[in-house]
């Protein structure tokens, strides 16, 4: 067992990482944890964007996470914002009690 | 022989910076605009004449061609086998018309100060002025049709905003959008001819053009060659910037509301653009010989029958933009009869003399307090000494009195017309009658203006000179118009195309022009300062005509039976039956469907958050699984 | 084999041992500080066998005694797990940014060449500043899993004053790693031992003054002591997020942010006042600008590297200490403005007119 | 990365994923997150990705998940007795997390990878620079623009309560 994992491993760990985001989003009422939801998501395409940069050779993967972080980190700020006021006006950040934009 | 000069983009980017200075910042401070705006064409005129001097410097090599200096900016445009660049030529036509543009047009700014100096919209006259050079500065310089398109149709709105300027009469408003869709007319027929060029020859490159020319004579159209119907259309667009029959009705509509100033710049430059169009593609027109005898035919009668009208105008104005007309008429005749040298001297000499009579008029009316009816004015020449001095030259010049420019370019056109490459004898003869009317109708303006009675009423009106912005250009023009005839044009032309050199014109041809010239102005002396009666008898004794004559030859209601009616009509039709009926009918109908549709597929936007990426993930789940199986 | 693990095992425990007992001396030193500062005596009370050592017996061995052996205090409604893990995690975080501080030159023994750095990592700023904002974690965990609100309200103060000054923290750093042109620890020390014009030691401080105070200010408010105490001021919050800690957890907190002043300590030497670097000093002696010659032992002059850089590392405790004890506590917002709009711009400025300065040099220092 | 020590770590990692969806408390479920990008920062530097791994851990358990933290802590979220949406949705949310999480495991047994040996530096930051100051550098750019407004508007949504 001390050869190294293949790479392949490593894409199917984004790949149950990634479902598991997808059941926290679609299943969790808390926004918050709906959000973190979507966090898991984009680390797991961050592991495949490196797994492949590995077998590629390239950078390129790498900037792209880079730019994912970055991405995520703006992402977090305004998501959270619009969840504390959110909250203010509602006083839930329950997914299934906001549900104005409805016919 | 192609040398590069970095140098030519800048005689076109001064200007538009001046334009965007004062579109900008002049609205702010109107005073930079006064130093901005003709500093702007000043300094391009400067560069015009360097470039000139540097290319007059160049030898002609042998077989390389004519010296041409180039300057590519950039590439435009690039779609597959076609390209179009920003770039600029400067060959010996496009040298005349630079030194023509910026020169005059600097003039017009100089001499706008004065005319201009009260104006609430000093700074937005100047942006109009700077956009107009330079636009006709891209027109001349483009060393590609898609470019000089791009000038064409920049001058083309520039004349709109000039005619417009005072848009609150509405007259003007009315007399900018006559000239805007007259010229929309030729414009179509332009592009169409540019549409013919790039789908047989698959390029708009001047040079490349002037390479594959020959391809487009053995083509037949229907019972015409390829060349012929290009020509035709690209002549039809020259017909439409150039004020020739038939869509020549704009030019006179745009004098008579605005600035004789704006007005001038379109009499000496705008209207050029048509006739520099043709000469610069003269390699083209030269195959079709069926065009050029149009374009001669069409001159001719232009010329007749703008002179006729001249003659019964009473705005002093109208008269200058009957003569306009007519004059380019005489170019248009020039190129259709194959002297295209003559043609562009004849651009040139109208430039001065014309630049020079606008001026004057509009000193004229400066002095009268905006007073236009020549029957009011009369005795001027004691009031504005200077303006009567050069408006007498530019009469004179005009008129083809010997020895001023004005009679050596119009009789090498006219001689041209019966020695030419392409001789048209009978429209010589009309050449010679309308030199007749050209001269009667300008001393009938001259007299009417500066001698007699004082007609005006003493009360409110007190004539005055104009200030020194104004008298200076003035001046400038003046002699420019007396020597202007001294210029080798045609040479420099002619030696550029590779033409045959046109003989000299015969010397009973230069007696009869001067003798006619002198027959002209001697019967408008007569009619109008010996016997001032005679003209109100006439015009009792030949009324019909006369009528016919003072309202234009009926033009604009011939139009207007003939084609602007029947549009009305069928707009109207449109508007009561196709839209509400058919067009709504569809528009309603389909919003019906797609209401009614919605109101079932609503049920599925529950606003749940989760519902929404449910629906993402069976998306992703379907594109996943094709890739999958794939 | 075995020997190159116990090499290993030997470099973890050196520089783990050199932090606690610097802990444990500038315990000491505190308390003797604070002392003379408000004129009285300070600890001087426990003795073994008489000995009192000034007090060095109270803090090396009667106050963890003490503070081990006290009642673990268990509050009906805390998070028992998250409660015992919070110290753990900020003391821990606090202790391993010193694998990467590098205490030595190579050391040459035999024909081993042992580097003085627990882990030589090409990457030793990065890992000391993710280890460092991990340290937040500690913080806000023990202060919500205690279930009081004092203690909420203080990790919510720390978290936020953490993260700010992390910024401050890392811009600093980027000054210093673009004049080194390495994030290699080890690296800055070496590039730090150079002469400039022959007598000036080329230490950071020369290239980075205003990085130096800007890291300086910005560690000290990262162990969250006086002046930057906010998170636990005991006027405000009683004790903030570890009013609800007694015994061997509160020791713990206690510790974690005396190991980060060490930390800052340690970095300052590092990244500004050249490490273990003694000024003249090269591997066969002291060469000093004159033009003297002085010999030493190789090994001799890796030992005093060492000894150099504990020196240093005291001082700037000491000098935190001094200054914890000199300054009043600021008022929240005023910790804010000076985090966000002093510190900050100052940050970005320092990076911006050092890259100016290195492009317009034309290379690293 | 040995295979042993991956397996070890890719179970922590799910482990935590777990946590973040199962947890009842938002506190434990933040905590699970930061658990699976701390394992995951540890698979970066197993993949030669060494800047990654750091900067992962600085931005994502440094920052943002500390963001989370604030924010429950603000707003003071206590553990839900109810975690879960409705029953149909958690079912198919279930099913198409395992759908999608098999295809693309379906996916990637098919697609052969090796593991080629590195050029020196791989996964430093000097490469990882250049890459970003010259092939990315508009991208990178564009990255601070939208970072900045990215802060004036959580400012601006975050600051009072809106009209």
């Amino acid at each position: 067992m001390t050869a190294p994992a293949p790479l392949a491993w490593y894409l199917v760990l984004s790949a149950v990482l990634f479902g598991i985001g997808v059941v926290g989003v679609l299943a969790r009422r808390n926004l918050i944890v709906v959000f973190m939801a979507i966090e898991l998501m984009l680390n797991a395409v961050n592991l495949t964007f490196v797994t492949f940069a590995r077998a590629h050779q390239s950078m390129d993967g790498h900037v792209i996470v880079f730019f994912v972080m970055a991405v995520a980190a703006a992402e977090a700020a305004v998501g959270l914002a619009i969840i504390l006021q959110l909250f203010r006006a509602r006083a839930t950040v329950n997914a299934d009690e906001v549900t104005t934009l409805r016919w | 022989m192609v040398t590069a000069e970095p140098l030519l983009r800048w005689i076109v980017l001064l200007p538009a910076l001046g334009f965007l200075w004062n579109a900008t910042v002049g609205q702010r401070a109107p005073r930079t605009s006064a130093v901005v705006g003709p500093g702007a064409v000043g300094a391009a005129f400067a560069i015009a004449i360097v470039t000139v001097l540097r290319l007059h410097g160049l030898e002609g090599g042998q077989g390389d061609g004519p010296p041409m200096l180039h300057d590519l900016v950039y590439r435009w445009i690039e779609v597959g086998p076609f390209h179009s660049d920003v770039a600029f030529r400067l060959d010996a036509i496009s040298a005349i018309m630079v030194l023509v543009v910026t020169g005059i047009g600097f003039l017009i700014h100089v001499y706008s100060l004065g005319y201009m100096h009260d104006d609430p919209c000093f700074a937005r006259f100047f942006t109009y002025l700077n956009l107009f050079i330079t636009a006709m500065l891209v027109l001349v310089l483009a060393d590609n049709l898609l470019l000089l398109f791009v000038g064409w149709e920049g001058v083309g709105l520039c004349s709109y905003l000039l005619i417009g300027f005072w848009y609150e009469v509405e007259a003007n408003a009315i007399a900018g959008k006559k000239a805007f869709l007259v010229n929309r007319v030729g414009d179509a027929s332009f592009v169409l001819g540019l549409f013919l060029l790039v789908q047989h020859t698959g390029t708009l490159d001047v040079a490349e053009l002037q390479a594959k020319a020959g391809t487009l004579a053995g083509t037949m159209v229907g019972p015409m060659t390829l060349a012929t119907l290009v020509c035709l259309l690209l002549f039809g667009g020259a017909t439409g910037k150039s004020a020739q029959i038939p869509l020549f009705v704009w030019l006179p509509d745009a004098m008579a509301g605005p600035t004789p100033v704006s007005a001038l710049i379109h009499a000496a430059t705008m209207v050029t653009a048509g006739a520099y169009m043709v000469t610069r593609l003269y390699f083209l027109f030269d195959l079709a010989p069926a065009a050029l005898a149009v374009i001669a035919w069409i001159g001719a009668l232009t010329a007749l029958v703008a002179a006729t009208i001249a003659i019964a105008q009473a705005d002093i104005k109208k008269v200058l933009a009957y003569s306009t007309v007519s004059q380019l008429g005489y170019m248009f005749l020039g190129l259709g009869v194959g002297v295209t040298g003559a043609a562009l001297f004849h651009v040139v000499t109208h430039a001065f003399f014309k630049g020079l009579l606008f001026l004057g008029a509009g000193s004229v009316i400066h002095g009268m307090h905006g007073e236009q009816d020549m029957q009011k004015m009369g005795g001027l020449r004691r009031h504005m000494p200077g303006t009567y001095w050069t408006m007498l030259v530019g009469t004179l010049a005009i008129s083809g009195v010997p020895f001023l420019s004005g009679f050596y370019s119009k009789d090498e056109i006219i001689a041209g017309a019966f020695l030419g490459p392409h001789p048209q004898p009978l429209l010589g003869v009309i050449g010679y009658v309308v030199a007749v009317l050209t001269a009667f109708y300008m001393g009938r303006l001259f007299f009417l203006t500066f001698f007699g009675e004082e007609r005006f009423d003493h009360h409110h009106v007190h004539p005055h000179e104009s200030p020194w912005s104004m008298l200076g250009p003035l001046v400038v023009l003046a002699v420019l118009s007396a020597v202007g005839g001294a210029l080798d044009v045609p040479g420099q032309v002619n030696h550029f195309i590779g033409a045959h050199h046109e003989e000299a014109t015969p010397f009973g041809m230069l007696v009869l022009a001067g003798a006619l010239a002198f027959l002209g102005l001697g019967a408008a002396w007569y009619a109008y300062v010996r016997e001032p009666s005679l003209p109100e008898q006439a015009a009792t004794a030949a009324g019909g005509l006369y009528r016919f004559l003072r309202d234009k030859w009926r033009v604009d209601e011939l139009y207007d039976a003939i084609v602007v009616r029947p549009l009305f009509a069928l707009a109207e039709f449109l508007a009561r039956i196709v839209d509400p009926d058919f067009v709504d009918g569809a528009v309603n109908g389909i919003a019906d469907v797609v209401a009614w549709l919605s109101s079932r597929w609503r049920r599925l936007q529950t606003g749940n958050l989760q519902h929404a990426a449910l629906s993402f993930l069976v998306g992703a789940l379907v594109l996943l699984g094709y890739f999958v199986v794939h | 084999m075995l020997a190159d693990l116990l090499i290993d095992v030997a470099r973890v425990v050196f520089i783990i041992l050199l932090a606690v007992q610097l802990v444990a001396f500038g315990g000491f030193c505190e308390r003797k500080i604070s002392a003379l500062i408000q004129d009285r005596i300070g600890a001087n009370r426990a003795s073994i066998f008489g000995f009192a050592g000034m007090g060095l017996i109270n803090t090396f061995v009667a106050d963890p005694i003490k503070w081990l052996l006290k009642e673990d205090v268990r509050i009906v409604g805390t998070d028992r797990l998250l409660h015992f893990w919070a110290p753990v995690v900020s003391l821990v975080m606090a202790l391993v940014p010193f694998a990467v501080i590098p205490f030595g030159n190579e050391l040459v023994v035999g024909d081993r060449h042992i580097n003085l750095q627990a882990a030589p990592l090409g990457v030793g700023v990065l890992y000391v500043l993710a280890m460092v904002s991990l340290g937040v974690y500690g913080v806000v965990l023990g202060g919500w899993a205690s279930n009081n609100r004092w203690a909420l309200l203080g990790s919510v103060r720390g978290s936020a004053q953490m993260i700010s000054y992390e910024i401050a923290m890392g811009l600093a750093l980027v000054g210093a790693v673009l004049v080194y042109g390495t994030l290699d620890l080890q690296e800055m020390v070496h590039a730090q031992g150079r002469l400039l014009g022959g007598w000036l030691p080329a230490w950071g401080i020369i290239y980075q003054p205003l990085g130096f105070l800007l890291f300086f200010v910005s560690g000290v408010a990262e162990s969250k002591r006086v002046p930057f105490d906010l998170p636990e001021s005991e006027s405000e919050l009683i004790a903030g997020y570890f009013t609800e800690y007694s015994g061997a957890k509160h020791f713990m907190f206690f510790m974690a942010d005396f190991v980060e002043v060490v930390l800052v300590s340690a970095l300052v030497t590092t990244l500004y006042f050249g490490g273990w670097q003694i000024p003249f000093l090269a591997p066969d002696g002291f060469h000093f600008p004159g033009g003297g010659i002085l010999p030493v032992a190789p090994l001799l002059v890796t030992l005093l590297g060492v000894v150099a850089f504990t020196v240093k590392m005291l001082f700037f405790t000491i000098l935190q200490i001094v200054l914890s004890w000199t300054l009043p506590r600021f008022r929240y917002d005023q910790l804010m403005r000076l985090g966000w709009k002093g510190l900050l711009p100052i940050g970005l400025a320092n990076v911006v007119v050092t890259a100016g300065l290195i492009l317009w040099l034309g290379g690293h220092a | 990365m040995s295979a042993a020590l991956f397996l070890v770590i890719a179970v922590l990692t799910v482990l935590g994923a777990f946590t973040v969806v199962v947890a009842r408390s938002p506190v434990y479920s933040a905590l699970g997150l930061v658990g699976t990008l701390f394992f995951i920062a540890v698979l970066f530097l197993g993949l030669d990705a060494q800047l990654l791994g750091f900067l992962q851990i600085i931005v994502y358990a440094g920052a943002i998940v500390v963001l989370f933290l604030f924010v429950i802590m603000l707003l003071n979220l206590q553990a839900e007795l109810e975690t879960l949406s409705a029953p149909a949705l958690v079912a198919a949310a279930a099913l198409g997390g395992l759908a999608l999480a098999g295809l693309v495991a379906f996916g990637v047994a098919r697609t052969p990878l090796g593991v080629p040996v590195l050029a020196e530096g791989f996964g430093n930051t000097v490469p990882v620079a250049e890459r970003l100051f010259t092939s990315y550098l508009l991208p990178f750019e564009l990255t601070s623009v939208l970072l900045l407004v990215a802060i004036i508007g959580a400012v601006v949504i975050g600051k009072k309560r809106l009209a």
